[in-house]
């Protein structure tokens, strides 16, 4: 049980490390990355959303149509509206509780609540045939990973826009074809895409 | 002509040109026992770098401008990457590709943060994985042209023998000659030493990111051995087998993609060996140095930061 | 009438913005897991750009009529809510038009319910603004968004089977269609609309030098 | 962490020949000689001494600087009397001598080792001195001139000038008039050269031409036989300018800082020590002018705003 948690987190830090391996998420990413104080509240964030979005995904993925266009059409709205409602319900908590708290960090928390790693969680889980725990280490581990991709990306910055590169490649462009290289040396896990 | 008028140690470029030398020495055996495929090779994939490396500055300064012989390096280290019996193109296309996307982004040698033979190899294993990774058997009889098409019977390389948990038929020790199955230049160990002894005299690699490679490696492969047998033989069959005595030696020590403290590069040389031991063993390919140096590279920057902290925290303040 | 014009040059602006100058993707560096892991064949990228447009078109016009009511906090889950709303029909539209395009991306159509440049699109921009400029905002970012797409995907396409739109959306092969590349692609892309805006501000400031 | 020796090893243009004689340059009596000066009294006191060496025009050839103004600012020094011998009435005196040479000295003077064959040679000893608060190190040919100056009244007229380098088949010294063009002095030497340094083989700069004069600090003619240009690269972080630095400074990550275009001063660690000896530029194999970058990154954070660097 705690072994094959412990799995699935090391599965997605490591070989299926959506952020870096399959650029979801990635815009929070390297907005994370810009400002290196702000890696630890995002990625304890993405953490909590993400087990959240889990649970949900564990308990309605039975409920909702498997196949065909229903499936396609209705599965991610419903997911969607329930990743809406966990981030209002959190955002409504802290907002009432702690305020403050809640003014210096509502931009991070709904770029973290929102966004296509949280919600890609569950889809991930359902073709993986993750149980509960598995699902649970799984979105632990997306958050670590989460914290590693930022922090890479932000280690990658400066020689990013070093002053010895094409002007037109300063900046995003370089660190796009960084993270390209990055997701390339996971790619020597799989063998191939992780999803 | 300005100040300094004296300098000490050998310069950038010097250090480049020994690595070079290196390389090329390393291209004897091959050449002596395929003939002149492995010559064809390495000259095509070069020709191919410098041509990329000329139309970079001629795309950004306008007029041809190459003060470094990096290109050479990464062209070389790629041939030593890529099996004797691989079509020629093969590196040329890989290293084309590496000194576009992953160099020329970044600027001239020293800038880029990843080692660009090694995205060169990855890229090639990605992209055509059989080209890459069938090897001929050197025992059975072969005609190999230096260009063209080749007759060979393919073997299997120790590394993959290893990667599906059986033992290779052959003896470690013979592992030492060259006489394996393997890439053009990561067969021949001893020369490997040989060529290694020389760049660390030279100083124009460092020795500490080699021997805690080594060392990461030795000592996983002793405790989580692949393969039923005694744990030195597992070590013997895990250093010998596969790029991993050559990626210690030519691609860890580029001191341009290595930490640049002391305790920083032993850091890395440590975690390259353990990616490339984890690459081995759960990876998709029996061939892993590539993707362990790019991963490794990647954290460079954050070592580089902590052990800055760490010179000048705890470091000498003053003499 | 001169309004008229002006709102016309306006609305021209924000597209032109949206489609090339500002693109969501290769200068916003937003919803690139569409473009990275999943554009490798040109019926992809169309079936993509397509859902794009219905999902955050209506979207958006419903975010601008009744953004400013909602309160701060609730504005984010809402937003998505809403373009949850509007993803079902887009996928039965996109179902029409390209049968089992929506079946065989499998999740990547699915997360275009949440992809970040929708979401800008849908949360930031919307509430703040006339329809009109809601509206020409809105396409140009879908232009912007199929226009990456389209090109990344073509170039793949192109290295792993030599022809156009001949791929059935889905059937990934070959290391090209690895999000490696698709990452390099655009960033290549990314240099290249970089390069356009620096001439374009060089020109400007000729302009305002003379 | 493991040891390095700071500074770098260089090899010596000067040292070999300090051991040859030292020939007076015969001839060219054009220049005017200054005359004898007067002093108030006979008897050796402080402001004897300083008005000696005001009037003598004493110039310090380690540093270029008039030994008169380092005398008085020592003596008027905020920590009280300093090294300068009697002329402020020093407490301790020493002599620092490099390798095994000149320990002529008697007991009463404490002698402190540097070694000559590192550079900064003098960065060590200085440390060492800073300890025994403030202090100044006076040349020999200065201290020579001193004594001249007391004991009978001459102006300084004349230093010490090496000649060496590969140009140069035979290297030499010779006490020459100050004001003497490089030319008469190379005069004699035979052998093709095409560059001639005056100053130091780290900091020195090449002679625009042969007919600058020689002054009080010229110490060493470096005659090369040609002018090589070397091409500079972006740094390939070898980290060998960390162990030059005798300041405890880490100039790559200094020179990463100010590239950065977003200097932080609170990561720019000791860079307010740099002596500006240039060893990290001498030791850099990329040929990185290091040294201004860290003095830059010194006059950043004395100045003290925060994202000046940009």
């Amino acid at each position: 049980m705690f072994y094959s948690m412990m799995f699935a987190a090391l599965l997605a830090v490591s070989a299926e490390n959506m952020f870096l391996s399959a650029g979801m998420g990635f815009s929070r990413v390297l907005r994370a990355a810009r400002s290196p104080r702000g890696i630890g509240p995002a990625s304890l964030f993405v953490t909590f959303f993400s087990f959240c979005s889990s649970v949900e995904g564990y308990f309605l993925f039975p409920l909702l149509p498997a196949e065909g266009e229903k499936a396609a059409a209705l599965r991610p709205a419903v997911l969607a509206c329930a990743a809406a409602v966990t981030y209002m319900a959190a955002a409504f908590v802290l907002k009432s509780f702690f305020p403050g708290f809640y003014e210096k960090n509502s931009r991070t928390m709904q770029l973290s609540a929102i966004n296509t790693a949280v919600l890609a969680i569950p889809y991930v889980q359902n073709s993986k045939g993750f149980g509960l725990a598995q699902s649970a280490g799984f979105a632990l581990g997306s958050g670590l990973a989460f914290f590693i991709a930022s922090a890479l990306a932000a280690g990658g910055a400066p020689s990013c826009e070093n002053p010895d590169m094409p002007k037109a490649f300063r900046g995003l462009p370089a660190s796009l074809i960084y993270v390209g290289i990055l997701s390339m040396g996971l790619a020597g896990f799989t063998g191939g895409p992780a999803f | 002509m300005c100040a300094p008028y004296v300098k000490s140690g050998p310069s950038a470029s010097a250090m480049l040109n020994q690595t070079l030398a290196a390389l090329a020495a390393m291209l004897i055996v091959p050449t002596v026992r395929y003939g002149a495929r492995p010559a064809a090779m390495a000259v095509m994939a070069v020709l191919t770098c410098a041509a990329c490396e000329a139309f970079c500055s001629l795309m950004r300064y306008g007029k041809i401008r190459i003060d470094d012989s990096s290109f050479a390096v990464t062209g070389l280290t790629a041939v030593m990457l890529t099996p004797v019996n691989a079509p020629v193109w093969l590196p040329c296309a890989a290293c084309a590709a590496a000194q576009l996307a992953a160099k020329a982004p970044f600027g001239r040698y020293g800038r880029p943060p990843f080692n660009i033979a090694a995205v060169a190899g990855a890229f090639a294993a990605l992209c055509w994985p059989s080209e890459s990774f069938t090897y001929m058997d050197p025992a059975k009889p072969f005609t190999l042209l230096p260009f063209g098409a080749c007759e060979y019977t393919a073997a299997v390389s120790p590394a993959a023998v290893l990667k599906n948990g059986l033992k290779p038929d052959v003896q470690p020790l013979d592992m030492l000659w060259g006489t394996g199955v393997g890439a053009i230049g990561t067969t021949a160990a001893l020369v490997i030493a040989a060529c290694g002894l020389f760049l660390f005299i030279r100083r124009a690699a460092s020795l500490e990111t080699t021997v805690s490679f080594l060392l990461v490696c030795a000592l996983l492969a002793a405790f989580f051995p692949r393969i039923a047998c005694s744990p030195l033989t597992s070590v013997k069959y895990e250093l010998l087998s596969g790029s991993l005595l050559f990626c210690s030696v030519f691609m860890v020590t580029d001191p341009s993609t290595s930490p640049k403290t002391f305790a920083g590069r032993c850091v890395y040389g440590a975690l390259a060996g353990g990616l490339l031991m984890a690459v081995r063993y759960f990876g998709a390919f029996g061939q892993g140095a590539c993707f362990a140096v790019l991963l490794a590279d990647a954290a460079v920057p954050l070592i580089d930061n902590f052990s800055f902290k760490t010179v000048t925290v705890f470091g000498r303040r003053s003499v | 009438m001169r309004d008229k014009r002006f709102i016309r040059r306006a609305a021209g602006t924000i597209f032109a913005n949206g489609f090339l100058f500002r693109n969501p993707v290769v200068i916003g560096a937003l919803g690139m897991y569409q473009v990275v892991s999943a554009c490798y064949s040109l019926k992809n990228a169309a079936a993509l750009s397509l859902l794009f447009l219905l999902t955050a078109m209506p979207a958006g016009l419903v975010m601008c009529l009744i953004g400013m009511a909602l309160p701060d906090w609730s504005r984010p889950g809402a937003a998505l809510a809403v373009s949850a709303m509007f993803y079902i029909p887009a996928v039965y539209i996109l179902e029409a038009v390209l049968p089992g395009a929506a079946g065989s991306l499998g999740f990547a159509a699915a997360l275009m319910v949440c992809n970040s440049a929708v979401y800008s699109r849908v949360e930031e921009y919307a509430p703040s603004h006339v329809a009109a400029a809601v509206v020409a905002d809105i396409a140009g970012n879908s232009a912007g968004f199929a226009a990456a797409a389209c090109v990344t995907a073509a170039v793949r396409e192109l290295w792993l089977s030599g022809g156009l739109w001949g791929r059935q959306a889905g059937d990934a092969a070959g290391g090209f269609s690895y999000p490696f590349a698709g990452f390099m692609i655009l960033g290549i892309l990314a240099a290249l609309v970089q390069w356009i805006n620096s001439r374009r501000r060089e020109k400007y400031a000729e302009k305002k030098g003379r | 962490m493991w040891k390095v020796p700071h500074g770098v090893k260089l090899e010596q243009m000067k040292r070999p020949s300090l051991e040859k004689p030292i020939a007076a340059l015969t001839g060219n009596d054009k220049k005017q000689e200054r005359g004898i000066f007067k002093l108030p009294e006979k008897k050796v006191s402080s402001p004897l001494i300083l008005s000696a060496v005001g009037q003598a025009g004493i110039t310090d050839e380690t540093d270029g600087r008039r030994l008169y103004d380092k005398l008085v600012l020592l003596k008027s020094g905020k920590t009280g009397l300093g090294y300068a011998a009697r002329a402020c009435g020093a407490k301790k005196t020493a002599a620092i001598v490099g390798g095994s040479a000149g320990c002529g000295a008697d007991g009463k003077v404490r002698v402190i080792r540097a070694d000559p064959s590192r550079y900064p040679a003098l960065a060590p000893a200085e440390c060492e001195l800073k300890r025994c608060g403030s202090y100044a190190v006076i040349g020999a040919q200065a201290c020579a001139a001193v004594y001249d100056a007391v004991k009978n009244r001459k102006p300084q007229s004349e230093t010490v000038v090496t000649v060496a380098g590969d140009g140069a088949p035979d290297w030499f010294n010779c006490r020459v008039k100050i004001g003497t063009p490089i030319s008469e002095v190379l005069g004699a030497l035979r052998g093709d050269y095409s560059a001639v340094v005056t100053g130091s083989s780290v900091k020195g700069k090449a002679a625009k031409d042969l007919s600058e004069p020689v002054r009080a600090d010229t110490r060493l003619l470096l005659v090369l036989k040609k002018a090589k240009a070397r091409s500079v690269f972006p740094c390939i972080g070898c980290g060998r300018c960390t162990a030059a630095c005798t300041q405890g400074i880490v100039p790559w990550a200094v020179l990463k800082e100010m590239e950065s275009g977003r200097a932080d001063i609170l990561r720019l660690p000791n860079v307010q020590r740099c002596i500006g000896c240039a060893a990290c530029n001498v030791a850099c194999p990329s040929c990185i002018d290091l040294c201004a970058a860290v003095q830059k990154a010194g006059r950043l954070k004395k100045s003290g705003d925060i994202y000046a660097g940009a």
